[in-house]
């Protein structure tokens, strides 16, 4: 804010940072999870896929504790305008950061089941491409997030196109190579795609909601309310 | 935590003596005010203010100590004709009326603004002659007892005091007290009724009961309430002026209107950053 | 209810609002109450004007210090008021040293330590009602205590009739006065500033030394240096304490035998005087008033001049 | 006073008593006071009335009690049990003189039967002089006076001494008691007047009403001439006004003698007021006596009560 | 030791603290004492000489054919409506005055008008009454009241006794009535003047009314005031030494505090009746007895006001 | 709650029950798209797969009003304690409801895509059951919320697993007959079964929802933090 | 909107006159207190208060007007004692000592814990001679001067009177003469800090200053503070203690201590249904 604000409500202000900066630590973890998956995917490393799972434990504990601080400062601090913007929309921030986390661990799962993937090169590079433009989406949402940039919302909704369209390529590959790969590898293998589609949404979800922090209102036909496509 | 101000630099200081006034209705308000500042002896407490009030809403004036929260309401009834070193510029109209015309008698203007003041102050008489105090100095004429009793049924009061009517006012517990200051305001069938911090000297229970009678009441009287409280604001107006007090080198501190707007924007996403610092307590 | 005002027209409100006809009962109300400032200020000022009117051959002949420094006489030409006048201040300084310890200290006990029993509040409504004693009846009490039980002290050789009898019934006379007026100004210390003392751990007493006297000290000093002026003006009492206006002379007694022999005071002297047909007389009575009402301006500006002197100091 | 330059004890001299002789008193007081060597003498000097004093002389208060009348026997009595004993001496003549405003002129002369209907005690709820005219027509149907009636038609308001005083007693046994005797009522003056034991009082009492009605020693009158003017009485020979000389003589009926009376058990403690009575029955004396305006004795009066005092004599010596 | 045990003994305190404070409250107590002995003293002294009186003359005495004390005529309702007589002509006097001065000064006089006025009225307040009596007897008597009655008044007269005492107790019901009109909160005011009533509706309706315990409190003290009024009476009335039993007030009267200095004055050795000393003191008694339940009733009415606010 | 509570606060007490029930509504609109859906899918009428696209509009808008006044009534009330449980989960309840319209309407896309599905009888039987459970499950977390019913998170999370179990009947289903139908209907099929699975789970997150608001902590391990397996 | 009550029915009475304490704990409390009551005169204010009050926290009384948090407040410094009709039961123990037991001394008590009133109390005196009058009547003996200062510095004062010490105090604001009373309360360097509503007639900027402070001095002072501002409370406080007032059916009221929690417990998640009803607002 412009004019200095002196002591008052410092602790109150500061706690509120502190919230912001947790999350985003938060969203560090998930995003480390997700790289994480993605090389376990890419070179079916099953210790890196137990790894992410284990990792998720924490970021559940992290979650439920932030959570509730959230919770807490809304029933102590009485918020109102921005800051409540930001608590509110902090809950929903949080819920995707978890989502997110959760659908590493899923991918994780999948790699476990079926102990290892076996994919041509070009699936594997479709893959490799799609995961790193989900898990890149996700860190510059939380860029985002970190700097409340209210102007990420577009950027990030114009670069999730992309990894729509990846996942699109990446459907057509499985389903040209469905023969070959086994029907229950093509659907785990489209499982993927949904999920680092959806991780790109969330990271997508979490600039929009800071455009709600900031502005207070979410940018036109916003991401959150999209028919998941 | 700092969000950062997404309004172009050259928004926030646009904002002159007079404020941005994202209300303005279209309808006819009840109150007109213009360009009004007002001076005690030579101390300019507020300045260039200009507001509307609209019919059957609560407006709900908020700001700092000092402010002139007070010294404005006072000019809707000509109070502030009272204090002697008092004198107002610009222009009050009242249903198109300026009230500070030559011809005007703030007598009348009176009994047309009910009033409700800080501290319940009810007469030391009975509950009945409390209400029927201002309809008699005005030479009622119609049937008393029919008017103290809807008088006091609007304030809510009516079921706790039917009983006792010639009981002494003072013997009624403090929120008591003030709803029966809000029947003796109302039992002149006035069209506004202005409230300066009526809460302010109740406690949480009997602050939320005025309240809910503010809310009742704002059906047929237009409401004006002047509030340390920001909640209170939040909870029960319409639409929320916020004031501030602009400290000038000499120590001059001139009071003036800084937003106003329908209350849902200014707690949740006011214009003004010194709005949104004052409501979320970040404030020099 | 109030759908009129509402719906109608401006000019309707306009002319609702407007001044209809001029209060006439209001402006002669005001008038009657004017009236009777002017009546009691015209009364003060008659007053004045009427005594310093009948006093002027007195300056004119005589001279403020002739007036003082003359004895008392049935003669109008030669005569003073001297005793009277030093009578006057004595009795000012034995009321004072009286009814000021005792006033103070009381005021201090009942407001300050007694705790709120019916005793307490029995002996609180006991001052209140000394203080609406007739002054005439703390007289009887000189009379019957100073002058008649402990004559042998107070003027083993004028009958107990001496001023220490006279400065005593005073000073008694004055004594509710002190304590009201003190008790008053003690009350009017914020109970906070006692808490806020008692709080950081201050006893009884350093609460009242350090700050419920500074703050009460202006309250104090007027209110006890007023009653000063109301035992100053007293004459009732004096007379059954036996001040007497015929002549009298000390001689060149000692101070305490000054004390222990008979005396005379101003407004004693006045109401012996007023009565004397002369025309002498008329006028001297006049001077004396004049005299007395400077004193008691004096007083006043005493009282005055303390109570801004302790207002400075407590604030700052 | 322990700090006085000489350390001479002080001597008070306390003198109550007549109103009527205060004034000689006082006079004497100053000059003696106005004397340096006196100034370890403290006096003071008031009147109560005689009868007052005597209750307290005879109480050993006072050291000389003025008085307009002789000591009765149950004071003397009253005194000699208390130890007190009084030295009489006679310092003057007084006219006891009935007073009217200066702006009377409907009456100039009254016998004492006109005093005492218009005063005696059967004259109580008398408002107008005329009341007075049914009383004064009996009075001298049965001859005793009252010969100038009927009176005016005018209120009376009375203002005259009261029961403490020696000129009220004066006035009874003089004027009332005679009457009083042959009626067989009380010899006592009507209730209904405005008493006062200030002489000044009763002359300012006088002069504040035109019709008024009152008694005073002589020197009061004299001195209030412009206030009040005297009436002559009647007392069986004619009307006679009070002067110098009709005093003197006692032509004036109601002519009375003023005394002191000194305590001699005191005389032998406080030196200073054998001074004190030497100084006043020298010419000091006799300056106050006409400074008051009373009338002095003669010569050998003068010297027989100096004689008196000097040989200390107690008790009641005149009449 | 323990930091309990430790914290315990710094709890206890100083002794020498204590028994100093102690000290201290004795010597305050002892001045209070001091006051409580004077009540009791003038109890006492009343009550002996009175006692002799009333035990001697006897309550049929008391009504007589007026107060003589020197000759043995005690009619006490001579005293008691020469009292009233004076008390009342006073308060028709200050009782409008002083109302209409206090409800002027709190009410209508402007802050600065104010300031400059009521010091002038407490100045009325600080006359002594030797000086009113004066003022009464040479002023008033004659160059007021003397033109108007002609000769039907006395030169001393009870009315202008009771005029006097009046103007002295201008001061006291002005400044009772007008604490007590301020002590009416501003808060009233304004919901009055909210209410749209004018300056006298709200004076005569609200601030009035309100302060009415007060304003009969300023009423009763000014009366007690009147009735202990000593020389005002003294000076102006005449300070006889009797008087038959009258309610005229132009002429000479009695009051119980000017037969008091009458009998009184200069000596205290009176002769006459045997028992006319102490019916100095019965009167005394019964004049201490109709103040003391003035006052009582007044502290009720003073008290009332203060409980409200 | 016991006591009478008088007038005091009534009108901000109403506003929250106003909001429960608009929130109930609108589940109740989604709820229905749900059946339209199901109805949709068996019946392959493109008609209303039509109107469940339609009706998802009202839907959205109704959720952005309704997310809207939770967001004022937080801003103009300060509620503590149950108030801001309520509120605050009514934010997330909102969420899981439009996102459970979003499902249905993703579920009609995919009908509208392909011109309708020509399925087996086994596949529609298991197809059917599937969504009617699914639709039954999110009705009746619809009641947990109308009735603030605490204890139905349990229950709703037991027949949540009926309605997971069918969707594994489903997938094998279409494994074994992904040769006849081809890998598309294959894979769109799975993502009903997916949708209609989320749809469950959104239901029995509402029930835990309703428990957090009642009971002020979310059943052990909740399912909203639960790994989308 | 109702909430059902999750909360088995007989769990809602088993609160008996001993509330529920959610937040004892196990460390060496400050306060001790057990079963307090007390009683004014025949009237019993608070009754069977058992709470316990832990170093270097915030515990804020909350509860409605009446309940008896001042007076439980005014047990701690033993200031009930200036009230002649107080008497108190139970015990309260202050690092194990009864401080009602028969030696103690209650002036000494109070050198050991500051007190900060409803309205700020400065005395009419200058700054400086504020601050110095505890250590004073105390007999401190080191610098005087340094000493100011530090309770000035620690009551976030002395930026803004360092160059005006000996100015009258009252020449401060309101809230810089709360502060002024918190540095007098500290300067005589107690460990614990008793505050009776002490923002209660300051406005929302000079009350959020207080609250700052208070979080500050929280580090090195144990505090107790006595607010009717149940947003104070969740706030500042560490733990909570929410008090309420039985009316028997004679009228009598007597305060209880309902619940004792966390703060964060208290406004989230309070366990008893009195407490949430209060602090949202629904109450009788
Ligand atoms: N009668 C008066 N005379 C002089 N100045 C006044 C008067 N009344 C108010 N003021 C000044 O005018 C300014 C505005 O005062 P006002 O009472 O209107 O403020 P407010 O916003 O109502 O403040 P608060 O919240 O403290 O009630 C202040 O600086 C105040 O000191
Ligand atoms: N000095 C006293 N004498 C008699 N009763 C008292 C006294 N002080 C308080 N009380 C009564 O004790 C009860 C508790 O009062 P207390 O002041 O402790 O309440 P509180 O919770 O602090 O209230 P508030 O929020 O109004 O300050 C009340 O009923 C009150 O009337
Ligand atoms: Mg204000
Ligand atoms: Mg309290
Ligand atoms: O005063 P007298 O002379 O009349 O006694």
């Amino acid at each position: 804010m412009q004019h200095p604000h002196d002591e008052t409500r410092h602790r109150y202000s500061e706690s509120l940072d502190a919230t912001l900066r947790s999350t985003v630590e938060l969203g560090a973890l998930v995003l480390e999870n997700v790289r994480r998956t993605t090389e376990a995917l890419l070179e079916n490393r099953l210790d890196l896929a137990h790894q992410v799972i284990e990792a998720d434990d924490e970021i559940d504990e992290k979650y439920a504790a932030l959570e509730h601080r959230v919770f807490e400062v809304m029933a102590r601090q009485q918020p109102v305008a921005g800051d409540l913007r930001f608590l509110v929309a902090m809950t929903r921030i949080l819920y995707e950061i978890e989502r997110s986390g959760d659908l590493a661990v899923n991918c994780a799962k999948g790699l476990i089941r079926r102990e290892g993937y076996s994919l041509s090169a070009n699936v594997q590079s479709l893959l490799a491409r799609m995961s790193r433009k989900a898990a890149d989406l996700f860190s510059r949402g939380l860029d985002a997030l970190a700097d409340l940039d209210a102007e990420a919302g577009a950027r990030l909704d114009e670069a999730d196109d992309a990894v729509d369209d990846l996942v699109g390529e990446l459907y057509s590959a499985i389903a040209q190579r469905s023969g070959d790969m086994g029907f229950d590898l093509a659907v785990e293998l489209s499982r993927v795609g949904r999920y680092m589609e959806r991780i790109a949404d969330h990271a997508v979800n979490i600039a929009e909601h800071v455009t709600f922090i900031v502005t207070g209102s979410f940018p036109e036909e916003p991401a959150a309310t999209k028919d998941e496509g | 935590m700092t969000i950062p101000d997404p309004r172009p630099e050259t928004r926030r200081f646009e904002v002159g003596h007079s404020a941005s006034i994202g209300a303005s209705k279209s309808a006819e308000p009840v109150f007109d005010i213009d360009d009004l500042s007002v001076t005690y002896g030579d101390f300019r407490a507020v300045e260039g203010i200009t507001l509307d009030i609209q019919p059957s809403e609560i407006t709900a004036f908020i700001g700092p100590s000092g402010c002139g929260k007070t010294t404005v309401l006072r000019c809707f009834n000509r109070m502030n004709d009272l204090i002697e070193s008092a004198s107002v510029e610009g222009s009050i109209r009242y249903h198109g009326v300026n009230l500070y015309g030559p011809r005007i008698d703030p007598v009348e203007v009176r009994r047309r603004m009910g009033m409700v003041f800080q501290k319940p102050n009810p007469f030391p008489k009975s509950i009945y002659d409390n209400i029927a105090f201002g309809p008699r100095v005005a030479g009622h004429k119609g049937n008393l007892d029919d008017l103290v009793e809807e008088s006091l049924t609007r304030a809510a009061l009516w079921d706790e005091v039917s009983g006792k009517l010639a009981e002494p006012a003072l013997a009624l517990s403090g929120g008591q007290q003030q709803r029966l200051c809000i029947a003796r305001a109302i039992a002149t069938s006035p069209d506004v009724v202005l409230m300066d911090e009526p809460c302010s000297a109740l406690d949480p229970i009997a602050t939320l009961k005025i309240e809910e009678l503010m809310l009742e009441l704002k059906k047929d009287y237009t409401i004006v309430i002047v509030t340390h409280n920001m909640q209170q604001a939040a909870r029960v107006s319409d639409r929320t002026a916020f004031f501030t007090v602009d400290v000038r080198a000499e120590g001059v501190r001139t009071g003036r209107l800084v937003e106003f707007d329908d209350t849902g924007v200014i707690f949740t996403n006011p214009r003004e950053q010194s709005t949104e610092d004052y409501i979320t307590g970040r404030f020099g | 209810m109030n759908a009129s005002a509402i719906s109608a027209a401006p000019e309707a409100v306009g002319r609702a609002l407007s001044q209809h006809r001029r209060d006439v009962r209001g402006s002669l109300f005001r008038v009657v109450l004017l009236g009777s400032l002017l009546v009691a200020i015209g009364i003060l000022v008659t007053l004045m004007v009427d005594i310093v009117a009948r006093s002027l051959p007195v300056w004119g002949d005589r001279g403020v210090v002739d007036l003082i420094s003359t004895e008392i006489s049935a003669d109008p030409a030669r005569a003073g008021i001297w005793q009277a006048f030093y009578g006057s201040l004595i009795l000012m300084v034995f009321t004072a040293a009286i009814a000021f310890p005792l006033g103070i200290g009381a005021a201090i006990y009942l407001e300050e330590y007694a705790r709120d029993t019916r005793t307490t509040r029995i002996i609180n409504a006991n001052i209140r009602n000394l203080a609406g004693v007739p002054s005439i009846v703390y007289g009887l009490l000189g009379l019957a205590i100073f002058v008649k039980l402990l004559g042998g002290l107070t003027g083993p050789s004028v009958e107990g009739r001496s001023i220490i009898s006279g400065g005593l019934t005073l000073g008694i006379l004055v004594l509710p006065i002190v304590i009201i007026t003190t008790a008053e100004a003690l009350r009017a210390v914020p109970s906070s500033i006692r808490e806020g003392a008692i709080g950081v751990g201050a006893t009884p007493w350093q609460t009242i030394r350090h700050h419920v006297l500074p703050i009460a000290a202006p309250g104090i000093f007027t209110g006890t240096i007023l009653s000063l002026g109301r035992a100053f003006g007293e004459a009732a009492p004096l007379l059954l304490v036996g001040g007497i206006t015929t002549f009298f002379s000390t001689g060149d007694a000692g101070f305490i035998e000054v004390l222990q022999g008979r005396f005379s005071a101003m407004p004693v002297l006045v109401f012996s005087w007023a009565r004397l047909p002369q025309a002498e007389f008329k006028a001297l009575t006049a001077a004396l008033i004049v005299i007395m009402l400077i004193v008691l301006l004096l007083i006043n500006a005493t009282a005055i001049y303390l109570r801004n002197r302790f207002e400075k100091g407590v604030t700052s | 006073g322990d700090d006085d330059g000489d350390g001479e004890a002080i001597t008070r001299i306390a003198i109550s008593g007549s109103s009527t002789v205060e004034p000689i008193s006082a006079r004497v007081a100053q000059a003696f006071h106005d004397i340096p060597a006196n100034s370890s003498v403290a006096i003071a000097v008031d009147g109560p009335g005689t009868s007052d004093g005597f209750v307290l002389f005879c109480n050993g208060e006072t050291d000389i009690s003025d008085a307009s009348r002789a000591i009765k026997q149950a004071e003397l009595d009253t005194c000699l049990a208390n130890g007190v004993e009084p030295i009489e001496i006679k310092v003057a003549i007084d006219g006891l003189s009935v007073i009217t405003s200066v702006n009377n002129d409907m009456v100039s002369c009254l016998d004492f039967g006109d005093l005492y209907a218009l005063l005696g005690s059967e004259s109580v709820g008398f408002d107008t002089w005329s009341d007075a005219d049914t009383l004064a027509a009996e009075l001298a149907a049965d001859g005793l006076g009252a010969s100038h009636a009927p009176y005016p038609n005018v209120t009376l308001v009375i203002t005259a001494p009261g029961e403490e005083s020696g000129t009220f007693d004066s006035f009874i046994e003089i004027v009332l008691a005679g009457i009083a005797g042959e009626r067989g009522t009380e010899p006592e003056p009507r209730l209904d007047y405005q008493a006062s034991p200030n002489d000044d009082v009763i002359i300012d009492g006088v002069a504040r009403n035109g019709t008024s009605l009152g008694w005073v020693g002589y020197a009061f009158y004299i001195n209030n001439t412009g206030a009040v003017k005297a009436l002559e009485v009647d007392g069986g020979e004619g009307c006679v006004a009070p002067t110098p000389e009709t005093i003197a003589s006692f032509d004036y009926p109601i002519a009375r003698p003023l005394y002191i009376y000194v305590n001699k058990a005191r005389l032998d403690a406080k030196p200073r007021l054998v001074d004190f009575v030497d100084f006043y029955l020298g010419g000091a004396g006799l300056v106050a006596v006409d400074g008051a305006g009373y009338v002095r004795l003669t010569a050998e009066e003068q010297a027989s009560w100096k004689a008196n005092w000097e040989s200390r004599t107690v008790g009641k010596v005149d009449g | 030791m323990t930091t309990r045990d430790q914290i315990a003994t710094a709890l206890a305190g100083d002794r020498s603290r204590r028994s100093r404070e102690r000290r201290i409250r004795r010597v305050f107590f002892g001045a209070a004492a001091a006051s409580v002995l004077i009540s009791i003293a003038i109890v006492v002294s009343l009550f002996g000489e009175a006692w002799t009186f009333i035990s001697n003359v006897g309550f049929p005495q008391l009504a007589d054919i007026g107060w003589f004390p020197r000759r043995g005529f005690y009619d006490i309702r001579t005293l008691l409506v020469g009292t009233l007589l004076v008390a009342g002509i006073a308060m028709l006097v200050a009782g409008p005055l002083g109302m209409g001065v206090a409800i002027y000064l709190s009410e209508y006089a402007a802050p600065r008008t104010r300031r400059i006025l009521k010091p002038a009225v407490e100045l009325l307040a600080g006359i002594p009454s030797v000086v009113l009596g004066y003022f009464a007897l040479t002023f008033i008597s004659p160059e007021v009241l003397r033109p108007i009655f002609g000769e039907d008044l006395d030169g001393f007269n009870l009315l202008a006794a009771g005029l006097g005492v009046g103007i002295l107790t201008i001061p006291l019901v002005a400044s009772v009535t007008e604490d007590s009109l301020r002590a009416v909160p501003l808060a009233l005011r304004e919901a009055s003047y909210g209410l749209g009533a004018t300056r006298m509706s709200t004076s005569i309706r609200v601030v009035i009314p309100a302060a009415v315990s007060g304003i009969v409190a300023s009423m009763i003290i000014a009366f007690s005031r009147a009735i202990g009024e000593t020389m005002v009476v003294a000076i102006a009335a005449g300070a006889t030494g009797g008087s038959l039993f009258t309610v005229d007030p132009l002429g000479g009267g009695q009051t119980m505090t000017a037969a008091m200095a009458s009998l009184a004055i200069g000596s205290d050795r009176v002769r006459g009746d045997d028992y006319a000393f102490q019916s100095l003191f019965f009167i005394g008694l019964v004049l201490f007895l109709m103040t003391l339940v003035l006052n009582i009733l007044a502290e009720r009415f003073v008290r009332r006001v203060r409980e409200r606010y």
